[in-house]
C-alpha cells in the first residue's frame, strides 16, 4: 500500500480524536450518573477502528458489538445521532431503541452492534458470502475483541468463511482482557492469529496501537477478498483505557501494564509522527482537537435536549409486515 | 390449472423449486440437502445424493446448481448465522435444521439477531429467511428426534411461526414464507410429509396468520396444533355418531396467531379444546387456551380443555410412544365429557 | 440465629457459601465469577475482581480458592456442557449465565442433555446441577440484556425452574436448588438485586414446588411472576382503598408449579390476574391462565386476565422501557375493571 | 505399551466380532423393516471402539453418539440388552425409552449416546475434569465422528479440556463420510488431529482399521491423561460399511472406495495376524465365531420375545426427585 496522503492522514487523526472526546465525555456523564444503562467505551482502541473502517467502500458490510461507538464514529455515523441513541431520544441512531450497546446505522451497513458475544460473525461471513454470490465486490468487517474467540460462533462462522471463501475480514481487537480475564490466562496460542490455521483462513498480528500499521494489513486483507482469495483474521494488539463497561473499577489491571500502553497511546504516537514528519502542522492539529470538542459539546447539548420517542415507537418494526389480521 | 395429488415432502419440493425459479436470490442452505458435495465431478453419482434425510429438497441441485442448493458443515450457527447475514445483504436464504431438536445448536441467532435486528436498530433492516425444520413425534426417533419446540419460537417477538399439516397448505404458506420479509420458522412434520392432498400446480400464495377452518360444526370446537388437525378431525367423524358436531380449527400459523377465528368459533360452540402434541408446560395450546380465556370468557360454557403429551421427553418404545402421542379417542372421551356436561 | 436485613445478591451469597462450607462438591463455574484470574500471584491485587458483574459471588474466592470459584472462557456451551458431566462425575455445579438473554449459545446442553439423561437412558443416573442466571427488564440494558424467558427453561420435561422475588425465598430455595438431585435454573432478576428482607442466617431450605401467599384477600387472585409480584403488591395495596381485597401469590418455582395453591386461591376470589414482564406468547403467564381456565374453570367468575409486557424486544429508552414493563397502574385497573365487572 | 498377551488379544477379535455379527444382523432386520425407527451401524469401525475401550477402568467415563452399538458391546453391555432397547423393550439397557440411538448403560459409566452432533463433547470433558479435581484416577473418552468437528460444542469443549487440562481423550472416529459428505469437502485441514492446535491439546493421527494400532496410541493417551498431563485428541482412520443409518443406499460412495476399504477390513486383517503370527489358531477364531453367532441369535430372539415396557413408565424417571405436592 502506497503512503495514505494528507488528506487521509488527516482524516484518520480527525477520526480517532472523535472517538477520543466522545469516549471521554461517555466516561464523564457515566461518572456522573448522567446516562442510564451501560457504556462500553473504545478510549486507546481507536487505531484499529481508524485503520480499517475508513478503507471501506459505503457498500461494505459491518459488524460490531457493544463497544460501538468507535466503529459508528470511524463509519461516520453522527455524534449527534450516537449521543442521543445513549440517551434514549426520538432522533437516536436507532430511534432510542437499542442504546449505547447497538448503537451503529444499519444504513451505514452497520448490521449491528451485537451484545452477544461473538454473535455477530457468522452473520458477517453470511453477508460476506451474499455479496460474492451476487458478483458485488462489498466485503464485510467483524469487529469482536479477544475474549470472543471462545465462543461457538467464532469457531462456525470462521469456519463457514474458511469453506465457501467468504470476503470477510474477521478483526479481533485484542485488547489484553475479556472483562477482568487477561490473555494470558483464556488463550491456550500465544496469539489469536495462530487460530485462524485449522480453517485455512490467513491471519497476521499487528501493533493496534498504530493505526497505519492496522491499515496497512487492513487494506492488504481487504483487496484479498474483494479479489476472491478468501477471508482474513487480522488481530490487532492494542489496550482499553476504561473497564469492562462504565463503572468498573479495573482493580485487575496492574498499573505498570497501564502505564506501559498509556505510554503508546494510538493518538499520542500518531500525532507525533504527523508532526516529526512534517506532516501536519501543530496549529492544525490543535484546531482539530477544538473542532471536536465542539462537535461533542454539541452532539450531547443536541441529545440531553433531544424528545423522547412516542410510546407508540414501542410496538413498531417489530415484524417488517404484519399478520392479515393486523396482529403480530 | 388443475390441482393433482401431492404428497407433503413433494409440495414443499414443488415451492422451493418455483420459488428459486421465480425469484434468483433463493438459496438454500443445509447439512446433506443435496448431498455428495464435492465429488460432483470426480464421482457424479454422488450429486444429489440425499435431498436431505427425507427427500425433501431432491431434484433441486440438478435444476440450480450447487451455487444456490449449498451443503454445508454440521454447525447451524454458522449457516443459521450466515442466512441471516445473507439475507440482509439481500438473498432469501432457505436454511435447514434437520431436526427441529437441533435448535439448540444455533438457538441464539435467531433469538438475539434474527429476530432483533429490526427492532433494536430503529426499523432500518429486514431479515427475510426461511428456517425450515422437522418436527414431531411418531416416527420412532426417540427423544432427540421427535420434539415439536413450537413454542420456542413463538414466544420471541420477531420471529414468524407456520407449521402447515395439509399438502396444500404446505406449498402456499411456504412460498409466502420466502415471499415475507421476516425471518420465519418453518415447521414441517416428519410424520406427514407423506400425506397426499390437492395440491394447485402454480405458485399460488396461503397468507401467514389465517387460520383455516377444516370442518365446519356447532358444539364445540377443536383446534387442532400440525399434525393433531388429523386427530383433530378423526376425533370429529367419531363424534358424528354421539351426536355432537365438532369444528375443527387449523391454526396453521402460530406466530401470527388467528386469534379472531378462533374467538369467531368459540363464540358459536361455547366448548374449546386443544389439541398439541408438544410438551404441556408453556405451549402453544397453553397459548391458545390463555388468550380464549380472556378474550373469549363469555363464550365459554365449560372448561378450556387441552389435549396434549405429558411432560416427559418423547419415550423411543412403540408402545410408550403412542402412549405418548395425543391419541384420537382421548380427544373423542375428552368432548364428550365437556359438551355432555 | 436471628433473622437480618440482606439484600437478595447477598442472600445468594450468603446461599453458595453455606453450600460451599457444607459440601465439598459444590462447585462454581463462570465468566468473571472471581475476577482477575490467572494473576493471584503476579498481581494478587486482581483476585475475585468482579464476583460476576453484579457481585454476587464476590468474596467466595478468597474462602474457596480457584479451584472450587472457576473462572471460564466465553463459552458456554463449554461449561454448561462441563457442568452437567460434573454433575453425573460427582460434584454440584452451580454454573453461572452472565444473562438469561445469553441461554441460545448453551440452549442444547439444557435442552437434550441436561433435562434428559435420566430419562432416556431408564432413570440411571441424574444431572444435579443448578445453572444461575440473570432476567429481567428495568435495567435500561435493552433487547440482549433483559429478558426474562422463563418459558423456555419451563416448557422443558427435566428441567426445574426457580424465580425468587424475595431475599429469604432467594437462599432458601437456591439452597434446595444445589441439594436438588435435578437440573435446576435459578433465575435472579437484576432489579431486585438490592432489594432487602428478612433472611435467617442458618441455611433454611425453601422447598421447590411451593407457592408462597404473600398476601391475602378475597376478591381476586393476582400471581405475579418473579419481579411482578412486587408490582401485584402494589397494585394490592392501591386497591385497598377501593374496597378491593386483591390476594397475591409467588408461585416461586415455574417447575414445578405449585398449582394447587393457585386453584385453591382463584376457588376462594374467583378471579385471576396474572402479572408477568415475559413475552406475552407462550410464556408462563399463559401456562398458569391456561392451567386454571381448564381446572379452575367452574370457580371463575369473569375471564383470566393476563398483564404482561407487549410482543416486542425489550426497547432501551428509559421511556419506552417504562412503558414496556407491567406497570402497576394497569394492575389496578385491570383488577378493577374485572371485580367491578 | 508392551504387546498385549493371547487373552487380551483373543478377548479384543471376540469383541470385534461381536460387533461385526450383531450390526449385521441389525442392518438384516432393518432392511426386513423388523426395527423400529433409526439404527446406525459400527460395521467396520470395531478396531477403534475395541482399541480404545476395553484399556478402560469400570471406572472411566464414555461419552457415545447416535451411533453406539460398538461402544457398548465393547464396554460389555449385553447382546440382549442392546437388542431388547432396540425392539423398546422392558429390560433394554434404557428400558426401552431410549432405542438404538442412545443405547448405551449408564450403570457402566456410559453417559449418553448423544443424539447432537458433538453434544457429549463438553460433557465428557466435565466428567473428566470431576474425576481429576476429586484426586480420582479416571478419565472420560468422548466418541465423535469426524463431521462433529464443525460443531460450536466441539470447539467450546476442546478449549475446555485444554484450559484445564482436563484427563478426556477425545476419540475422533473419522469414517471419511457426514452423513453424504466427504471429509475432502468439509475440512479444511488434512487430518483432525492438526485441529488440536489451537487448544493446546496433543494429538495423533492412527489406523482405525488396526485394533493393535489404535489400542497402542490409546493407550498412551490414557496414561498421559491419568498422569495428570491433560487431554489428547485421537483420530482413527476408519470407514463405516453401512450407510449413516440403515436404509441409507449410500449411493454417494464410489465403488473403488469401498474396495478399498473393504480390502483393509479390521477383522480380516486382525484374524490374519493372529493366524500369521500363530497367536491363536483358526479352530479357536471359528469357534469363537459360532459362538457369537449363537449369542446374536439369542439375543435377538430374547427381545423379540421380551415384554414391552408398562404403560405407566412413560411417566417415570423425568426428575429424580418430584415436586412437593408430587406434581412435575
Ligand atoms: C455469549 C455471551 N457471553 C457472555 C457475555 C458477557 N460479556 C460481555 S462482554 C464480555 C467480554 C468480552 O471480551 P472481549 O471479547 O475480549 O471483548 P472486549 O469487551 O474486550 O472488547 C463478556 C463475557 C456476552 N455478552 N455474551
Ligand atoms: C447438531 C446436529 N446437527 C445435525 C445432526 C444430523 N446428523 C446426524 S449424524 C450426522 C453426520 C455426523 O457425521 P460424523 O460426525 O462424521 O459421524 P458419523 O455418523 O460418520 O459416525 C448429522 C449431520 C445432528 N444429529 N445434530
Ligand atoms: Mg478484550
Ligand atoms: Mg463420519
Amino acid at each position: 500500500m502506497t503512503r495514505p496522503n494528507v488528506e487521509v492522514l488527516t482524516d484518520l487523526w480527525t477520526r480517532m480524536v472523535r472517538i477520543r472526546q466522545f469516549e471521554t465525555r461517555v466516561t464523564a456523564l457515566s461518572a456522573a450518573n448522567e446516562i442510564p444503562g451501560y457504556a462500553h467505551t473504545y478510549a486507546g482502541e481507536e487505531a484499529v477502528a481508524c485503520g480499517v473502517i475508513p478503507l471501506l467502500t459505503s457498500s461494505d458490510w459491518i459488524t460490531s458489538t457493544y463497544r460501538n461507538h468507535g466503529h459508528s464514529i470511524a463509519r461516520g455515523v453522527s455524534l449527534a445521532s450516537i449521543a442521543s441513541e445513549i440517551y434514549g431520544r426520538a432522533d437516536g441512531v436507532c430511534r432510542g431503541k437499542g442504546g449505547s450497546m447497538h448503537a451503529v446505522d444499519q444504513s451505514l451497513r452497520m448490521i449491528g452492534g451485537m451484545g452477544i458475544v461473538a454473535g455477530g460473525l457468522p452473520i458477517a461471513a453470511g453477508a460476506a458470502f451474499a455479496s460474492a454470490m451476487q458478483g458485488r465486490p462489498d466485503v464485510a468487517v467483524a469487529f469482536f475483541g479477544d475474549g470472543a474467540v471462545h465462543q461457538g460462533a467464532w469457531h462456525e462462522a470462521l469456519d463457514f468463511a474458511g469453506m465457501f471463501k467468504a470476503p470477510v475480514i474477521f478483526v479481533c481487537e485484542n485488547n489484553l482482557y475479556a472483562e477482568t480475564t487477561s490473555v494470558d490466562y483464556h488463550l491456550r496460542t500465544s496469539s489469536v492469529a495462530e487460530m485462524a490455521v485449522p480453517y485455512g483462513i490467513a491471519s497476521a498480528t499487528v501493533d493496534g496501537m498504530d493505526v497505519l500499521a492496522v491499515r496497512a494489513v487492513a487494506a492488504e486483507a481487504i483487496d484479498r477478498a474483494r479479489a476472491g482469495a478468501g477471508p482474513f483474521l487480522l488481530e490487532a494488539m492494542t489496550y482499553r483505557y476504561g473497564g469492562q463497561y462504565e463503572g468498573d473499577t479495573q482493580t485487575y489491571k496492574p498499573p505498570a501494564e497501564v502505564a506501559y500502553w498509556r505510554e503508546r497511546d494510538p493518538i499520542a504516537a500518531f500525532r507525533e509522527k504527523l508532526l516529526a514528519e512534517s506532516i501536519v502542522d501543530r496549529s492544525r492539529l490543535d484546531l482539530i482537537d477544538a473542532q471536536v470538542q465542539i462537535e461533542v459539546d454539541e452532539a450531547f447539548e443536541h441529545a440531553i435536549a433531544a424528545a423522547w420517542p412516542d410510546p407508540s415507537e414501542l410496538l413498531t418494526d417489530v415484524y417488517t409486515t404484519y399478520g392479515v389480521s393486523g396482529v403480530a | 390449472m388443475m390441482p393433482r395429488q401431492l404428497v407433503i415432502k413433494d409440495a414443499i419440493n414443488e415451492a422451493l423449486r418455483q420459488a428459486m425459479e421465480a425469484d434468483e436470490r433463493v438459496i438454500l442452505f443445509g447439512e446433506d440437502i443435496a448431498g455428495g458435495a464435492g465429488r460432483d465431478v470426480e464421482y457424479p453419482q454422488a450429486s444429489d445424493a440425499w435431498g436431505g434425510p427425507f427427500g425433501v429438497t431432491k431434484g433441486l441441485l440438478p435444476l440450480f446448481g450447487r451455487r444456490r442448493v449449498i451443503d454445508t458443515v454440521i454447525a447451524e450457527t454458522g449457516f443459521i448465522g450466515a442466512s441471516i447475514g445473507a439475507a440482509i445483504a439481500g438473498l432469501r436464504p432457505v436454511a435447514e435444521i434437520m431436526y427441529a431438536d437441533f435448535i439448540g445448536t444455533s438457538y441464539d441467532q435467531l433469538l438475539n439477531h434474527a429476530a432483533k435486528l429490526r427492532y433494536v436498530y430503529g426499523g432500518k433492516t429486514s431479515v427475510p429467511m426461511v428456517v425450515r425444520t422437522v418436527t414431531g413425534a411418531g416416527f420412532r426417533a426417540a427423544a432427540e428426534h421427535s420434539q415439536t419446540l413450537y413454542s420456542l419460537y413463538a414466544h420471541i417477538p420477531g420471529l414468524k411461526v407456520v407449521a402447515p399439516a395439509f399438502a396444500d397448505d404446505a406449498k402456499g404458506l411456504l412460498l409466502s414464507a420466502i415471499d415475507d420479509e421476516d425471518p420465519v420458522i418453518f415447521m414441517e412434520h416428519k410424520r406427514l410429509y407423506m400425506l397426499s392432498g390437492d395440491v394447485p400446480e402454480e405458485p399460488t400464495r396461503v397468507p401467514l396468520g389465517v387460520a383455516r377452518l377444516r370442518r365446519a360444526g356447532t358444539d364445540v370446537t377443536i383446534v387442532g396444533v400440525q399434525k393433531m388437525v388429523h386427530t383433530a378431525l378423526e376425533a370429529a367423524q367419531r363424534l358424528v355418531d354421539e351426536g355432537i358436531s365438532a369444528e375443527v380449527i387449523d391454526p396453521r400459523t402460530y406466530s401470527p396467531l388467528d386469534t379472531d377465528a378462533i374467538l369467531e368459533s368459540v363464540s358459536r360452540t361455547h366448548f374449546l379444546v386443544v389439541v398439541d402434541e408438544s410438551y404441556p408446560r408453556c405451549s402453544v395450546a397453553t397459548d391458545i387456551a390463555a388468550m380464549v380465556s380472556e378474550r373469549g370468557f363469555g363464550d365459554l360454557r365449560g372448561p378450556i380443555r387441552m389435549v396434549t403429551a405429558p411432560h416427559t421427553p418423547v419415550p423411543f418404545s412403540p408402545v410408550l410412544e403412542d402412549a405418548y402421542i395425543p391419541q384420537t379417542e382421548v380427544v373423542v372421551r375428552v368432548v364428550r365429557e365437556l359438551v355432555n356436561g
